[in-house]
């Protein structure tokens, strides 16, 4: 909902950063951050802003962030890709593709060295296992046994590029398991599965047991930049995505939820939301702008 | 001729010249290929790789997985064994990975194989601004490639220099970094149609004048022109020239307008710190030192990061307003002809969107 | 031999460019160049003698090279680490680990392109896998069902570092498997073994299947760098080195050989090498410097 | 003091130097530790890392696979959550592998998440010359970094300062390159013991004089106190600045200099063309245009890759000869005391290998 509301009102001018909408992908964002403990750690890509949210980042400062405002998580300096909320464990959003793996991975050394038994995420797309980066990563996480999993939201897509002009047909976890590695495959849209994989996967890695690597097969809804639909552009069929619909993760939870879920509560909760969402949005449009002189700031430490 | 003649009524962007170069070079010599990400994107690279596929093949534009370093060195490697490979990049950053073969592989075969190999690839990188990209989206790093002997680095600012160019560098034998700022992609100008050749033969006077002479690159170009436009109205004759190619690095032309304006101004698209405009202003005062009147001036970015918020980069990026005062000083130009000249840029530049091109920079210029 | 005179004359300080010798892995650089034709290209590192005269390379200029003088392969702008002898399709050795693999690739890449009928190798050591690039170019020689091979020499060392410090305990053929590649894996120090597994490797690249990634087990008798014994100093055991020691890839070619080269012959045969080893010492010894002037040459094309 | 004073008898090289900054650094906060390829070389990085793990435990020191943009990451990430790693590369081009890291995600770390995160990280890098090591493993490449705001780049040119600006760079909380020359590895100084900082505060005067500035940076700080002693004895008196810190730039000595002496010449031990003494003589003349009297002069390597061969390199990198001949050049000294001059640096350096450290810099300095 937070995210349709970035793609009702980007037209406006408002929001003038790149954003990379999850809007289909959010089982795996909440499916994994539901297994982490708040002080647990996560690292992002472009398409942050599911993360952000499941890790507990604050809306008002998401919003005012892909607004250019002072208020935003990091006042203005990044936009839409880099969200971070330090408080809730959501260390850095990174748009350069698998820039974030090592990085994450330094973090999750960092928490073996001071045994702080928290446990590291690296959010990852299926183009960034194609970067030598991720092989260099994941090569040191297992010879270290860190504490780490690499979640692999695999959407079949780069941009609009499919996973089979990029890689050979062979199972994304093969990757894991050439460098020794755990590994673990479910479907993304499922929000329980994802849970319970992830809670195995966070599970070993607190033990000391070391990285696993959670492939989730997922996909993206909208353009791969930008606030559109866009099958009509023809690198995807129709026929897919509308299959792909059938499995939305949302429709999915609420079936399961089926009569748990009053009709009332729903209704009340969605009302929450949507107030919620509508006054970030003000908070957003109302907050300044930083002044340009904060431009020069944090350079150095 | 009559081709020729026809040819400078024909108006189109940048992006759509480089498009045409492609084309040409690709219809001249099946050795040529791109690899690209996102062949099939319907962005495709500003326009500038539209319909490529469809017209040469598949394997004229290979689909590079995301994987920088290695497609460099897959397209060196290529290039070392008779193919003319060329690479984009959608972002300089993306091109930081690939370092390694650029700077010993691209940049060092020819020599270190004592002549016996040659690197002809182009690698085009986007470097710029605008729409909140932010700091790992918009950096200028042309400094970088140029400090390299073995690569030619090439930045146009003009639609027909950037066709013409693009099939010179095409056609070169040495691995060349084609550098793109991501607004100029937009802008307008007269473009030969078909095959031609502009040489990659260095800076070039594109507005002469002779009371101050201001060295720029790419879109900063741009700028100085229009700086150029509004002194002149005041009576103030401005030497601009188009750097074009930042190596090998051709000082004649620049070394030639300072001694008759005996002012120098450059305007960097990257930082001032260790930028081109260092390297310039320290082959002039090297070269000609008592050819300066007074103290040079070099305008780029500040030394900070460029961030994405449209509050933050207020004053960030050298513009023509900035270009017009550093003149008016340096020369002593008195407050009254300066009022007009920055008031007549002012009111072009009212209400229009820091993040977003100008469209007085369509052109044609 | 070539080798050992090397060592032995090294600390004369005429060679004055480091050195990385190949005694020991020789069988395997053998091996593999006698399954290629002579259009075929292999590509190679810091450790390229063995490689380089296996290929066919020119024995003068290879000596006169180390000693840089004009005469050598390259002129002397390069040394030991940069041999090269495009005729032989010897062509380039690259001292920074993996960086000649994408080159390696890009060249097999031409021949399809050229449908050359060529099969290029990327020699490389067991560190290398280690590097990113590796995995970006083992994905796109997949990919492109490309005519090369991967012979990955591996020495259980980089530098003083052995594999265990370095890499999880798994077959290192898993990682070409990840990436959907033929793997094969044989004794590095059996000419025979090699010869037969690079034979299948070349006759499938030739054929349009693509790539194979064949692993050699071998061992450095030698330090890394420079010419002298150095298992005393202690990064491995005197005994790993005497176990391997009787693997010798000369003994045992010399021992299967057995009746078939008579003592004669061989005598004969040693002395001619001996006699052309210290021809092109003497050529390498009596070649002139290169000038000055020529340092500026060949910057651009 | 009296440690202090007795300190000063005690002389060592920059290589033991180095390590005794690593050995004072861990031992104070072990939040500190290295990455290093080779922890177990008996080599030990020119002996900077010997005896570390054996004193600190094999996780103070810990041994990286071959993958250095990888090891970077992870080290950036370390040092975003409160650890301070230091790596070594032993060679300044594997560290090019790693530039993506180094320029995204330490240099910017601090800036994008609005000062929240820290980057406390130290990346030791080893460029120069000599035996032979050719074309890509004897690079220079400090410009690169320095282009870079949000980076440290810091390049001793005394074992002291190895030792104490070592430390510092540990302890400050941003990302530091601290580069090290090959040949000064073997170069000897006195070096106080014990735990002591020198501040990442810019440029030194190391040899104070009046006629002429020079301005030097690493190893070339050496030849140019050479060139300074035999200059003083023919009656030139040189002052020669050691750069020490390339960013942030701190030009104040510099400046302060060359209004004196009016002389400028500056000594790269990268690339002339766009290389440090470009931004130097740029911010010279740009800020105190009237203080220069002669051109100034800017000294390096010349405009190709360095070559492996003795016979190639010739010429190449800039010694004292070189700097003594321009600064008589600049001040139009007699043919007659500069032959005794030029005389004297023939005589020491008769005999000498080209391509190994010459036991001139030895010091102590
Ligand atoms: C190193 C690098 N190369 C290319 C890009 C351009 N780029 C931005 S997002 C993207 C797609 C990445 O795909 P994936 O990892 O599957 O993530 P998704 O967008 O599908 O969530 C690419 C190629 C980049 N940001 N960084
Ligand atoms: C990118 C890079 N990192 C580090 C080095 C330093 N180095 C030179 S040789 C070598 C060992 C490589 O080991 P391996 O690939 O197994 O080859 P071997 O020396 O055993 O033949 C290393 C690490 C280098 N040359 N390049
Ligand atoms: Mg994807
Ligand atoms: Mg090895």
């Amino acid at each position: 909902m937070v995210e349709e509301a970035i793609a009702e009102h980007y037209g406006e001018g408002e929001m003038r950063c790149p954003v990379h909408l999850s809007i289909g992908q959010e089982a795996a964002a909440v499916g994994v951050c539901d297994a982490l403990a708040l002080t647990d750690k996560i690292y992002s890509t472009h398409r942050c802003h599911a993360h952000y949210l499941a890790k507990g980042g604050d809306l008002n400062r998401m919003f005012a962030e892909i607004c250019g405002k002072a208020a935003g998580c990091i006042g203005g300096r990044g936009g839409s890709m880099h969200l971070m909320d330090l408080e809730k464990g959501m260390m850095a959003s990174i748009p350069i593709v698998a820039s974030s793996i090592p990085i994450a991975t330094g973090s999750a050394l960092a928490d073996k060295r001071m045994r702080s038994g928290k446990v590291t995420v690296a959010f990852i797309g299926d183009a960034s296992i194609e970067e030598g980066v991720f092989h260099e990563s994941a090569n040191f996480a297992v010879l270290h046994r860190l504490p780490i999993v690499f979640v692999c939201e695999n959407n079949l897509y780069s941009v609009y590029t499919p996973l089979r002009q990029r890689q050979p047909d062979r199972p994304l976890t093969n990757v894991a398991l050439a460098h020794g590695m755990r590994a673990a495959h479910g479907d993304g849209n499922n929000l329980e599965e994802t849970y319970r994989l992830m809670s195995d996967a966070v599970a070993h890695a607190r033990c000391g047991n070391g990285p696993t690597f959670l492939l989730l097969d997922t996909y993206r809804w909208r353009e791969h930049c930008g606030p559109n639909f866009d099958n009509r552009i023809g690198y995807r069929t129709e026929a897919e995505y509308l299959q792909w619909e059938t499995r939305c993760p949302i429709r999915a939870l609420h079936k399961k939820l089926g009569s748990g879920l009053a009709p009332q509560r729903e209704k009340a909760m969605v009302e929450a939301i949507t107030v919620e969402i509508e006054s970030a949005r003000a908070f957003a449009r109302a907050a300044p702008l930083p002044e340009p002189a904060q431009a020069s700031q944090f350079v150095y430490a | 001729m009559t081709a020729q003649a026809v040819s400078q009524e024909r108006i189109i962007t940048l992006a759509d010249a480089i498009r045409e170069g492609l084309i040409e070079s690709f219809a001249r010599d099946d050795r040529t290929f791109m690899f690209a990400q996102g062949v099939d994107d319907p962005a495709s690279m500003w326009g500038t790789i539209k319909g490529i596929a469809k017209r040469f093949g598949e394997d004229r534009i290979i689909e590079m997985p995301v994987a920088e370093n290695g497609a460099v060195g897959i397209a060196v490697g290529a290039a070392l064994n008779g193919q003319r490979p060329v690479i984009g990049f959608h972002r300089v950053e993306f091109a930081l990975l690939a370092l390694e073969q650029i700077v010993n592989n691209a940049a060092k075969s020819h020599y270190i194989s004592n002549g016996q190999h040659k690197v002809p690839l182009v690698i085009r990188m986007v470097i710029g601004r605008g729409w909140g990209q932010g700091p790992e989206h918009s950096q200028s790093l042309e400094p970088i490639f140029s400090y390299f002997p073995g690569l030619k680095v090439v930045m146009p600012a003009f639609a027909a220099d950037a066709k013409g160019m693009l099939i010179s560098a095409i056609e070169d034998d040495n691995p060349v970094i084609f550098i793109e700022h991501r607004f100029l992609h937009y802008a307008t100008g007269h473009v030969p149609e078909g095959y031609y050749k502009n040489p990659l033969d260095g800076p070039r006077v594109v507005r002469e004048g002779k009371d101050v002479t201001i060295v720029a690159t790419a879109h900063a170009v741009l700028e100085a022109i229009r700086a150029a436009d509004v002194l002149r109205d005041i009576g103030c004759s401005v030497e601009v020239i188009d750097m074009r190619v930042l190596r090998p690095l051709n000082m004649a032309t620049i070394q030639a307008s300072v001694k008759k304006s005996g002012h120098l101004i450059t305007v960097d698209t990257g930082f001032v710190m260790y930028g081109i405009g260092a390297e310039v202003v320290a082959a002039v005062v090297g070269q000609n030192f008592s050819a300066l009147k007074a103290a040079p001036v070099r305008l780029g970015l500040p030394d900070h990061p460029t961030p994405s918020s449209r509050g933050l980069v207020v004053g960030v990026y050298p513009d023509s307003l900035r270009i017009t005062r550093e003149v008016g000083k340096m020369l002593g130009i008195g407050d009254d002809k300066m009022q007009l000249a920055l008031a007549s840029l002012e009111e072009q530049r009212k209400n229009l969107p820091i993040d977003a091109p100008d469209p007085f920079f369509k052109g044609p210029f």
